[in-house]
Parts: C-alpha cells; sequence; structure tokens
C-alpha cells in the first residue's frame, strides 16, 4: 500500500469518524446522564437535516450568498433541538424516569415511529437538496485525490464538539452537576441538585447534537425519507464500543468504526456492511460494557 | 396424497355459521365499476423518485380514462366500459407486511385489478400468493426477472421488461459510444437489485469486450447510507476508466453531487442505470456527459418522442403535477393502459358483453399494443412478460430552456436485450446472448 | 456434617488489597461447630471484606479459605452455599417486588433443586409450602406473609434476609450486621428471634456486630479487626477488655461492660 | 396467585379448541393475519420469559430468520416440505444457535443484553444481503407445506391445515412455558430481576438460569419464524431479521403483558389488525398510528392488554 492510499485511509476514516464522533456523543450524553437510550436520537438528526435544508434552499432563494448559508446550519441545530428536544422531554420522557430501561427505550422507539412519519407530513415525501455550502468551500487535492473542504471542515467541527463539551463539564458549574448526576444519582439528589433540569438540559443539548450531526450531513446529500433510520444502528454500535455514557468512548468509538470501515472500503469492499457489527461484537465479548463505560458498582 | 372434501364446507354445514357471507364472490356479470388496486411507495426513501411520480402516473391515466380523454385508440371511456374506482396502497414496510395486504386487497377488499410493484422482492414474494388468490395482477416496474424463470404465472402479467435489459443495454451502449474503454468499476447498493445489476452488467461487458477489465474492488454500500467519502476516494484512485452505478433516489442524489463535487465525473466516464429518475429533480446539478438510462424507453430519454399519446402525457401530466414525467410514471401508467386493453378486447371478444377475469387475461396474454412511449409485447412467459427497446444517452444540459436533456440517444430492441423464453438471464448472457438481434 | 472432628471454617493467610488500601493482611482464623462468634471492628476494618471473601464474593489476593477441610476459596457463592455455608446481608438482599412467602418458597424451591430434586418441579408443592409456613412461625414473620416485602419495615426484612439464609440448612451461618438500622429498642427482641431459631437449627453463626452487648451477651468468641488484622481472639469477656480493642475497635476508652444496660 | 386458582389450562385448552373452529369459519385474509399473529406468538412467548428476568432483547429476529431461513433452505436446496422434518429441523438450529450464543449473552443485562443481542443479529443480517446464494434483500419463496406426508389438495384447506397445526404447535409451547414458569427454575425469572446476589447466594446459577431461559426463547423463535415463513410462503432479511423485526418482537411483549403465556396470542392479533386497519385508514402514517399507539400501552396499560383481561376475570370472580 502506497503512501497515497494510506493517507486517504486516513482522511476517509477520520472525516467518517468525525461524522459518528457528532452523531453518536448526544446519544452517549443523554445515556450517560439520564440512563435513556434514545431511539428517538435518530428523529432529531432527521429533523436537523430536513430543517437545515430547508432554510439554507429559503436562505438562498431570498438572495443570500453561499457561504452565509451556514448560519441556517446552526440555526436548524438550535431550533430543532430546542424545540424537539423540549418536547420530546417535556410530554413523553418525564414519565418515563421511574420506568424500566427498557421500557424506556420502547418509548423512544414509539416516538422514531411518530417522528419519522410526522417529518412525511410536514416535509412531504420529495427529497431535499441543498448543497450550496458544500459548494461554497470548494475542493482541494490531497494524496492525489480531490476531497471537499466541506468534508474536511467535519474533522474540525468534531474536534469544537468534542472541545466544548470537555470545557462544559469540566469547567463549568453545570458540568460538575452534570458529571455528579451522571457518577451516582441518588447521592446527587440527596445533595440537592435539581436533577430534574439537569435532564432538560441534558436533553436538549443532546437534541441539539444530534440536529447538529444531521444538519451538517444535509448539504452533503439529498435528504429524503428513512434517511436516517440506520443512522440510530451505526450510532449504537459506536456508543457501544466506546462504552455507553462515557464521552471519552465515544469519541474511541467513533475512530475504531470510521477507521476500520474506511479500511474495508478501500481493502476489502465486500465485507464493508457488517464491519461494524462484527467490531462491535467483538468488543463486547471482551469488553462487556464497552471500552470505556463509567464503573457502575453495587453495594451489599 | 389424498382428497378430502372443503374443509370449509363441512365445517359450514356443521357450525351453520351465518359469519361465512364475509365470503368472495368472483366478478362474474356486468358492472359499471371496478377497483384497481395501485401499490406504490407512499413513505421511505422510495417514495419521492419512484413512488409518487408512479402514483401520480396511475392517477392521471385512470382519471383521463374514467373520462374518456385519453387519445385514440383508446378513447373509450372506463375499462369496457365500467368506471375505476383507484385504491392506493403504500408498498414499505417489507414483503412480510405486504403478503397479508396483498390478502387484504383481494379478500377483503374485493379489488378486481391490482396494478403497480416497485420493489422486485414484494414481487417475488408476491408471486406465489397471486397465483393462489388468482386475481388479476400486472407488475408495472419491479424488475426481477425471477418472477416467470421460478414457474409459469397465469395470473400475473409484467408490462414493462426487467432488469436484465438494463443492464445488457448499458454495456452496448458503452460499447458503441466509447469502444475504447474497457475497464470499469462499479458503486451498487449492498442488497439483490444492485448486486443483480452489477453482476448482469460485469457479464454483458465480458462477452462483448474480449479487452473487458472489471475492478477487483468494487463498492456496495449499504442502502441509504447516503455518505460515499470513503467509496468514491477508493474510487478515485482505481485505474478503471468507467463507473457503472444502480443506485436510485436519495442515494443517486447524494451520490452525483458528492461525487461531482470531487472531480470523480471529470476522471471517469459514469454510467448511471436509473439515473432517469434523478434528471428532473438535480436540474442544472446533473453534470453533463453522464450515460443515463431510465429502465427501458421511459422519462427524459423519450420525453421529445412525437407521437399523439406521447404528448398527451407529457403534457397532461405537466400541467397537472408541474413536472415532466418521469420512468415510474410512465411504468404505472403503462400497466394501467394494460388492464385497459385487456379489459376493452376481451369485451369485443366476448361479443360486447362485460367480460369476466378470465376473458381479460386470455385478451392481454400475447398482446402487442402502442403504450404512451413505446411498443408493449407480451412476447416472453407465454405471453405474460412484455418486452420494450431499451434506450440510453448521455446527458446534457439544455441552457436555453433551462432543462436537462440528453444527447446521444440509442434505442436498443427489446431482442437484442432480453433473453428469451426458457432461459434464465445469467444463462442467456453467459452463453453469449444467443438469438439476440441488435439490428 | 461429615467431619465433625476438625474445624468446620478455616482461613489461612488470608490477604486482600484494593490498589494501596489493605483490607485483609494475613487472616487466620478457625472455627469449629458450635462456636457463636462475633466480630467486631470499625467501619472499614476488613470485617465485611472477610465474609464476602469467606463466601466467595470476592476472590481473596492470597490465602486459602476451607470449609470442613475442603478448600474452597476459588468457589462460587452458590457453589459454598451448597456446601453448607450461607449468609446474611448488611442491606437485605431479598426479592422486593415479591412476599416474604414467595421469597421464602423460591428460597426453598433452590435448597431443594440443590439436593438433587428437579428444578423443573411445581414451585407450589406441599411439602415446600409447609416448609416455609413452619419457617415464618420459626422467625414470627408469619403475619407479614403476604406482604410485598418492599413494604416490610426494616427489621422484619432483616429477619426475612436470614430466613432466607437458613432455608438451604446450612452448617455455618455468616450474618453482617444483623441489627444495623434497627432501632435500639428492637435490637434484642430481633437478636433474641434469631438466635432462639438458629439454636433450633444448630447452626454454626459468625456475626458481624457494632453492639458490643449484643456481643457480650450472644458470643461465645470475638474476633476484633483492625486494618485488615485480627488485633484479638478470644471469649468476649477476654476481648472486649483488651485494651487494643478498647482503643481501635471500641473505641471509647470510658465503655465499661456495664454502662448500656439500662437502655433496655 | 397461590390463594386462586389457575385458569390457564382449562383456558388454553378452550382457546385451542374455539381457535381450530373459528380458523374454518374466518374468511381467508382474517385467517391469514391470524395464522402470523399466532406464528409471531410463539417467540413472543419466549421474549416473555426473559421479560420477566428483566432481560429485553433486541436481536430475537435473529433466531426468527434462522428458523425461516432453514424452512426456506430445506425446501429450495433438498425439497423437504413437511412440517414434520420442518419445525423440528428449525428447532434443533435455532436451539444449537442460542444455546452457543448463550454462554456470551448470560454474562450480560439490562441494555447491554439488549445492544449484543442487536450487534449478533445483525451480523446474521449482513451475511444474507451480502450472499447471493442465500436470496440476498429479496429472500425467496418457500413451498407450501405437506403434513406427515399428506397434502391437501384445496390450497384453502392447506391453509387451514396448516393453521390447526400452529394451534397447536402454539398450544403445546403455551402448556409447556407454562408449566416451567410455575416451576423452580421458571420462578427464577422475577427473582433474577429483583436480586441476582440473593439467587446466587441461595445456591442457584444465575447465569445458568438466564441460559437456559434464553435457549428457550431462542428454540421459540426458531419455530416462530419457520411457521412465518410457511405462512407467509417467502423468506427475506429485511422483514426477519432486521432489528425492526426485532423490535416488533418486544412490542408486541409489551402489547400483550407478561402476565400469561396466553397473552401473547391476544397481543399479536391486536397488533396485526391494529396494522391492517391503520395501513387502510392512513396509507401515509401508518407508523404514526403504530407508534402512538404504543406509547399509550406504554402509559396507560404497562401491564398490557393481559391486564385488562386479568381485571375482568378477577372482577367476575368476585361476583
Amino acid at each position: 500500500m502506497d503512501f497515497n492510499t494510506a493517507l486517504t485511509i486516513l482522511i476517509d476514516g477520520l472525516e467518517f469518524s468525525s461524522y459518528l464522533f457528532i452523531v453518536s456523543v448526544g446519544l452517549t450524553l443523554v445515556f450517560g446522564v439520564m440512563k435513556i437510550l434514545n431511539v428517538a436520537h435518530a428523529n432529531f438528526y432527521a429533523w436537523g437535516a430536513y430543517m437545515a435544508a430547508w432554510l439554507i434552499g429559503r436562505w438562498t432563494n431570498m438572495g443570500f450568498s453561499e457561504g452565509s448559508t451556514f448560519l441556517m446550519i446552526a440555526v436548524a441545530t438550535i431550533v430543532v433541538g430546542l424545540v424537539l428536544g423540549y418536547l420530546v422531554e417535556r410530554c413523553v420522557l418525564r414519565y418515563m424516569y421511574e420506568r424500566d430501561e427498557v421500557v424506556t427505550v420502547l418509548a423512544t422507539f414509539a416516538l422514531f415511529l411518530i417522528l419519522e412519519d410526522a417529518i412525511l407530513l410536514i416535509f412531504g415525501v420529495d427529497p431535499y437538496f441543498a448543497d450550496q455550502p458544500m459548494f461554497a468551500l470548494g475542493s482541494i487535492d490531497i494524496g492525489g485525490i480531490t476531497r471537499t473542504v466541506y468534508g474536511l471542515t467535519m474533522i474540525a467541527v468534531a474536534i469544537v464538539v468534542g472541545i466544548g463539551l470537555w470545557l462544559l463539564l469540566t469547567k463549568t458549574t453545570w458540568g460538575r452537576l452534570l458529571i455528579a448526576v451522571i457518577h451516582d444519582r441518588e447521592m446527587s439528589i440527596s445533595m440537592g441538585i435539581n436533577v430534574k433540569r439537569v435532564y432538560i438540559v441534558t436533553f436538549i443539548l443532546g437534541a441539539m447534537l444530534g440536529a447538529l450531526g444531521g444538519a451538517y450531513v444535509a448539504p452533503t446529500i439529498s435528504v429524503a425519507p428513512g434517511f436516517a433510520v440506520d443512522v440510530v444502528v451505526l450510532s449504537f454500535a459506536v456508543v457501544a464500543i466506546g462504552g455507553m455514557g462515557s464521552i471519552p468512548g465515544a469519541i474511541i468509538g467513533a475512530l475504531i468504526v470510521g477507521i476500520a470501515r474506511a479500511i474495508a472500503v478501500h481493502n476489502f469492499p465486500q465485507v464493508e456492511l457488517f464491519v461494524v457489527f462484527a467490531v462491535m461484537a467483538i468488543v463486547l465479548v471482551f469488553k462487556p460494557e464497552g471500552l470505556f463505560a463509567p464503573e457502575r458498582s453495587r453495594k451489599i | 396424497m389424498f382428497h378430502i372434501p372443503n374443509i370449509r364446507t363441512l365445517a359450514a354445514a356443521s357450525f351453520s355459521a351465518a359469519i361465512l357471507a364475509t365470503g368472495i364472490s368472483a366478478p362474474a356479470h356486468a358492472k359499471d365499476a371496478i377497483k384497481i388496486a395501485v401499490p406504490a411507495f407512499l413513505s421511505g426513501a422510495a417514495a419521492g423518485p419512484f413512488g409518487v411520480p408512479a402514483r401520480n402516473g396511475a392517477e392521471m391515466v385512470i382519471d383521463a380514462i374514467n373520462a374518456g380523454k385519453l387519445p385514440e385508440p383508446y378513447s373509450a371511456a372506463g375499462f369496457a366500459g365500467a368506471k375505476a374506482e383507484a385504491i392506493f396502497i403504500d408498498e414499505a414496510g417489507g414483503n412480510a407486511k405486504q403478503v397479508p395486504e396483498y390478502r387484504n386487497l383481494v379478500q377483503k377488499r374485493d379489488v378486481d385489478v391490482i396494478a403497480g410493484y416497485i420493489s422486485s422482492g414484494t414481487c417475488a414474494a408476491l408471486a406465489p400468493v397471486i397465483e393462489e388468490l388468482q386475481r388479476l395482477t400486472i407488475f408495472s416496474t419491479c424488475g426481477t426477472p425471477r418472477i416467470f424463470e421460478e414457474a409459469p404465472r397465469k395470473y400475473i402479467f409484467r408490462s414493462m421488461a426487467h432488469a436484465t435489459a438494463d443492464s445488457v443495454a448499458a454495456a452496448h451502449y458503452v460499447r458503441t459510444m466509447f469502444p475504447d474503454s474497457h475497464s470499469y468499476t462499479g458503486i451498487n447498493q449492498n442488497y439483490a437489485w444492485g448486486q443483480d445489476s452489477w453482476r448482469d452488467f460485469d457479464l454483458t461487458m465480458q462477452q462483448l469486450d474480449s479487452e473487458a477489465k472489471p475492478s477487483e474492488k468494487t463498492q456496495f454500500p449499504k442502502i441509504f447510507a447516503g455518505q460515499y467519502g470513503s467509496e468514491i476516494s477508493a474510487m478515485s484512485l482505481d485505474k478503471a476508466e468507467m463507473v457503472h452505478s444502480s443506485f436510485w433516489g436519495g442515494d443517486l442524489e447524494s451520490f452525483i453531487s458528492q461525487a461531482n463535487i470531487r472531480g470523480l465525473f471529470k476522471k471517469k466516464k459514469a454510467i448511471l442505470t436509473v439515473g432517469g429518475t434523478a434528471a428532473y429533480r438535480l436540474g442544472k446539478k446533473l453534470p453533463d456527459g453522464i450515460i443515463l438510462g431510465a429502465r427501458g424507453p421511459y422519462g427524459i430519454l423519450v420525453r421529445d418522442r412525437d407521437t399523439a399519446l406521447n404528448t398527451w402525457f407529457v403534457t397532461t401530466y405537466k400541467d397537472r403535477y408541474g413536472t415532466y414525467p418521469s420512468g415510474p410514471s410512465y411504468q404505472y401508467a403503462q400497466a394501467i393502459l394494460t388492464a385497459k386493453y385487456g379489459y376493452d378486447k376481451a369485451m369485443k371478444d366476448n361479443g360486447g358483453n362485460f367480460p369476466d377475469q378470465d376473458q381479460v387475461i386470455a385478451a392481454i396474454k400475447g398482446a402487442k399494443f402502442e403504450s404512451f412511449s413505446t411498443t408493449v409485447d407480451f412476447a416472453l412467459a407465454d405471453g405474460h412478460q412484455a418486452i420494450t427497446e431499451n434506450v440510453y444517452g448521455i446527458t446534457k444540459y439544455d441552457s436555453e430552456n433551462g432543462e436537462p436533456g440528453v444527447t446521444d440517444v440509442k434505442f436498443f430492441p427489446a431482442e437484442c436485450v432480453m433473453p428469451p423464453d426458457g432461459e434464465t438471464s445469467v444463462e442467456w448472457i453467459k452463453g453469449g446472448m444467443k438469438g439476440a438481434k441488435c439490428n | 456434617m461429615s467431619d465433625q472432628s476438625g474445624p468446620l471454617l478455616e482461613t489461612r493467610d488470608l490477604n486482600k488489597t484494593f490498589g494501596a488500601v489493605t483490607a485483609a493482611d494475613n487472616i487466620n482464623v478457625t472455627v469449629v461447630p458450635g462456636e457463636i462468634v462475633g466480630i467486631i471492628g470499625a467501619n472499614g476494618a476488613g470485617k465485611t471484606t472477610f465474609v464476602n471473601m469467606v463466601t466467595g464474593y470476592l476472590k481473596p489476593t492470597s490465602g486459602t479459605v476451607f470449609l470442613r477441610g475442603q478448600n474452597i476459596t476459588a468457589l462460587a457463592p452458590r457453589q459454598i452455599t451448597k456446601l453448607g455455608m450461607s449468609r446474611s446481608f448488611q442491606v437485605p438482599q431479598v426479592f422486593l417486588t415479591q412476599t416474604a412467602f414467595e421469597n421464602l418458597l423460591e428460597a426453598a424451591g433452590i435448597a431443594d433443586a440443590m439436593n438433587g430434586i428437579s428444578a423443573l418441579k411445581p414451585l407450589h408443592r406441599k411439602p415446600l409450602l409447609d416448609k416455609v409456613d413452619a419457617i415464618l412461625k420459626r422467625y414470627r414473620i408469619d403475619e407479614y406473609r403476604d406482604q410485598e416485602t418492599s413494604t416490610l419495615p426494616q427489621g422484619i426484612r432483616k429477619l426475612l434476609d436470614i430466613a432466607m439464609a437458613m432455608v438451604s440448612d446450612p452448617d455455618v451461618l455468616l450474618l453482617d450486621e444483623p441489627t444495623s438500622g434497627i432501632s435500639v429498642e428492637e435490637k434484642f427482641s430481633l437478636m433474641d428471634v434469631v438466635m432462639e431459631a438458629l439454636q433450633e437449627e444448630d447452626v454454626t453463626v459468625l456475626f458481624i456486630e457494632h453492639d458490643m452487648e449484643i456481643v457480650e451477651r450472644y458470643t461465645t468468641r470475638v474476633l476484633a479487626f483492625y486494618e485488615g488484622r485480627i488485633i484479638a481472639d478470644a471469649p468476649p469477656e477476654i476481648a472486649l477488655n483488651d485494651p487494643e480493642v478498647r482503643e481501635f475497635v471500641i473505641g471509647d476508652h470510658k465503655v465499661g461492660q456495664h454502662q448500656a444496660h439500662g437502655d433496655r | 396467585m397461590n390463594s386462586s386458582r389457575d385458569w390457564t389450562v382449562p383456558g388454553l385448552t378452550i382457546g385451542l379448541i374455539a381457535a381450530i373452529i373459528l380458523g374454518m369459519l374466518v374468511p381467508d385474509w382474517v385467517l391469514s393475519v391470524i395464522t402470523i399473529s399466532f406464528a409471531r406468538a410463539l417467540a413472543v412467548i419466549g421474549l416473555l420469559v426473559l421479560w420477566r428476568a428483566g432481560l429485553v432483547s433486541f436481536g430475537h429476529a435473529l433466531y426468527y430468520g434462522l428458523g425461516a431461513y432453514t424452512v426456506a433452505l430445506l425446501g429450495k436446496y433438498w425439497g423437504v416440505h413437511d412440517v414434520m422434518l420442518l419445525i423440528p429441523a428449525a428447532l434443533i438450529v435455532s436451539t444449537v444457535c442460542g444455546f452457543l450464543l448463550g454462554f456470551i449473552l448470560r454474562k450480560y443485562r439490562e441494555i447491554f443484553f439488549a445492544m449484543l443481542s442487536l450487534a449478533f443479529s445483525m451480523i446474521l443480517y449482513g451475511i444474507l444481503v451480502k450472499t447471493e446464494s442465500l436470496g440476498s434483500t429479496d429472500g425467496f419463496n418457500v413451498g407450501a407445506p405437506t403434513f406427515f406426508g399428506f397434502k391437501f389438495e384445496d390450497v384453502q384447506d392447506n391453509k387451514i391445515a396448516f393453521f390447526s397445526f400452529l394451534c397447536v404447535l402454539g398450544y403445546i409451547a403455551a402448556l409447556l412455558v407454562h408449566y416451567y414458569l410455575r416451576s423452580t427454575l421458571g420462578h427464577l425469572t422475577t427473582a433474577i430481576r429483583d436480586n441476582e446476589i440473593r439467587v446466587e447466594y441461595l445456591g442457584y446459577s444465575v447465569a445458568k438460569a438466564i441460559h437456559i431461559k434464553y435457549t428457550m426463547s431462542a428454540a421459540l423463535a426458531g419455530v416462530a419464524g419457520a411457521c412465518l415463513a410457511l405462512t407467509l410462503s417467502q423468506v427475506d432479511p429485511d422483514s426477519m431479521v432486521n432489528w425492526t423485526a426485532s423490535g416488533e418482537l418486544v412490542f408486541v411483549t409489551i402489547l400483550s403483558g407478561t402476565g400469561n403465556v396466553a397473552a401473547p396470542f391476544i397481543g399479536s392479533m391486536i397488533f396485526d389488525l391494529l396494522r391492517t386497519y391503520a395501513f387502510e385508514w392512513a396509507p401515509h402514517a401508518w407508523q404514526l398510528i403504530v407508534g402512538a399507539f404504543l406509547l399509550l400501552i406504554i402509559f396507560f396499560l404497562p401491564g398490557g392488554v393481559w391486564s385488562v383481561i386479568a381485571r375482568i376475570f378477577g372482577a367476575r370472580r368476585k361476583l
């Protein structure tokens, strides 16, 4: 394998890992704090993408420049995360905190079905197409092949999200509260932390991260019904490999899956389809709770 | 094997149940209305590119037939005079759901004709059920050759050519237009459609070109993957001159958009066998110079065919739905027209009386008639499988009218791209496509 | 009880470290049938670690545990239970969504299955039902028979926890703080019930206890733990007066053996 | 439970007779729907056993698929069409696979159990989709079954016969599971969910108990898949092996409620009726209706439909 191929695999892997990290970090955050495996995370992704594509279309029609469409990605992320995240938490999930973890998963599965069809009713079945941001940034030659600058910015966005979360969790009071809740919920309640408020904020943050994944991907794809279904399974795999509830785990999980997949695509395209799940099964067999699972012990 | 008298009759006698009244009655007497069920993807990823245009095409033609507004020779109103009520159902949800849904259509909602279906898997799963329930079913779009290769069918017709034709015609086109290109790679979805399309194209290329050089690493991403960054990189590094893809819908559009900006289409000639469905939606974003198919003589490739039927179809569709009709619109319209043709002819054969189902089936069997864009000839599978010509062209944006267009359009006769009766597609291609008549 | 002559339970050089912390430091204990051993020590002295290691919940870093001369160090709790050693818990480990009766019935079913009777036999069968009702009476919790255990008072849960440990008729029973979380008034009545019931069943008992009066009153021998070591192993009247024990375990020089008798 | 008489066995027996008689009377499309419901119910019984122990598998479509594909492949490559060979074959394949994977899965609980089951089922899905000789995503057709060498000439009779066979199969499975749940081992469901440590200290291996339950549920799901393949006359990975198929099984489990082995049959029928009508009324939004229904069940009927039935019967007993 020559240098160019290796470089290409690396960059492909990093791009895909970044994408995976952005879509799955919200999932792992919500799981870590609230112990909810949110199947409806896929909907935040889908709604983010639809909203971004729609907004970019409107924005461009209003005569604004291609470069300014990035603003719309941010708007879509915030709007979808706030509105949808708030609604889902207030209307459904808050009634689920006392219930079994698995029943909660089912409730989010129900939400998934509902929100998936709701997209159809609101945005219609025709795909949306909003590649202005991707074209605005153009392309660049690396290692003998042409790449989109936009794809490379995905890596930057992932790094910003990662550092942002790290700062948020370690340098702010709110972040410390959050870590306390992740660590020991009962203790946090007894210490007077308003766990309910922590939950709302966490869930909205998680929803925003999901929406950001969709909104940022939207310009590179045709946003069509059903495109988010498999994202949820993929991000499950990432989160399970890294350890559910662990943000460093999500980084490592995304890197493993992203690079494994890039290697497969370049060298053994025939196994691409199940390389992700094979990796997941292998990791789980040896490290049942994932690579970076937060410790959970039981006192007797 | 032993024979027991019909269990249900016995049961009915023993329990003398009135519930039985819900049973089925075959439509035999004269009717002033029939029910046509039109299954198409109304939700999910295939709804936009296939389902909705398909439904529109069917809806428009059914309305026109009911009102007697189709051009000659189909201007007589109704199906053998009967008005049709259209029932549109969603094809999404997988085969395990479509099988019972089909049963509901026949046994619960008592439809007379089912015309539609896009997914090959669903058609294949339904075939034995259709034969069991004995209701006239016209497959409009689904491409798998398996339907008639597996068993003879009595109640199933398919009003368009099957998928082998698309791949064979693509290979012919490439050989005719670019005789100096020998190496090719592919990116196809990892499911039956993508796998079959690649296999047929690859086999045909190897038959037609002694120097054919398929790539060792062809890509099979998961369906609906949406992100093709790594695949495009891998293909960029590949030395092949051409890229074959049977992508459709959102995947196709995502792929075109990502590959275009990364210059893949400048380096390699792309063959998009279902590209026709994306042409109108992508508009200017569809790069020039792409080899485009539409699964037969439909959509953009025949938009300018100057026949009364085609002109009526294109203009009425554009007026009603605001866009040009794409392939699926044509294909569904063609299936409805097949039903219309069958009913009308059967009535004529029946001395002007309303025909029963067997008579309609007999009328369609082996029929050859003009459809909107082409001639449909039920020549194969004992008169149940239609053959039509196939066509490819090269994209060229028409900046004067601001519309996507095609140049270098080449038609391939049906006999050139479809295997004859009794041979499976793969055998036929591997055997050197014996009996093919390509002009 | 196959081997009556030798020691029932024996540990040899038992060590356990958690990172830098030594929770057990060369523990050598020999218990003979019929003894009632009180285990005392401040929090973190290694009492529960000792019980956990002996019953297989924790594996010692080094050292060996013998039950009737058989090395059981590597065995899982359930295997040790089968060999005749059972335990109760500081926080009662009961099936919270089920009634006291169901808790004991399941314990009885498992005990039965252990004795070679098929685990596929119906659980609700006469001999088991009778046995459970007898146990409920013996531990004086029959009035709570059909109450879901999550609603039971702590003292009753403790009794149920001990009763469940005794269903399998063990030879050795380890009680982890049977009176913790119980009000002072109830402690002695609870211990009276337990000890009376245990005496009927001819079982050797080791129990962790913080209340020195209880230790003094019910034990025949005391093991005093301090920082993972045993600093005293003697009859209660000697051990409790040991200066080291008084300083490190009881933690109050003024505590005399007659001081607290008033609050009974 | 121990104080009131248990009506499960007579109830199931009456249900069996009623179902077989009804099978002969109802219109074909109803028969077809009920046959699918009952086939699925077999798998749901297995999930019920796991559910009681606090375990939810998001990957039981793995065994569903194994059973279905065993039947399909035996028919396609060896021409075996008799239920007396097909069903045991599916049973063996899924049981063996469940037993082997059980060694790994028995170490997992809660969400981890769910996720690892999902991973295993998705691997099978990947293999099926990839392998053209296994039909890829299209799957393939399955011929009509014969019964002990006999075949009914009338297609409809054959369907009735298969339905009756399925009813008997369901009856046997339900009874066996019912007796299992009454045994000591069977009662180690709620106990495991409540407190594993206590179970261990009582002297039973939780891992072993879970392993047995898992293998059992795998066996039932395998038979269910086999019956489904014979009912639908086809197999394909998307409707039988994909994670959505597993999700459907879990959905029906919670809809049914886990109070009794009879519940899955009722819940499964309700599910199919709901889906059929949602599909007819709202072809664009049937998923929304199904999802909303699931949410309502979770909120207002956490014990599933069985809790309603139990309440009605409980009330009647008091009169």
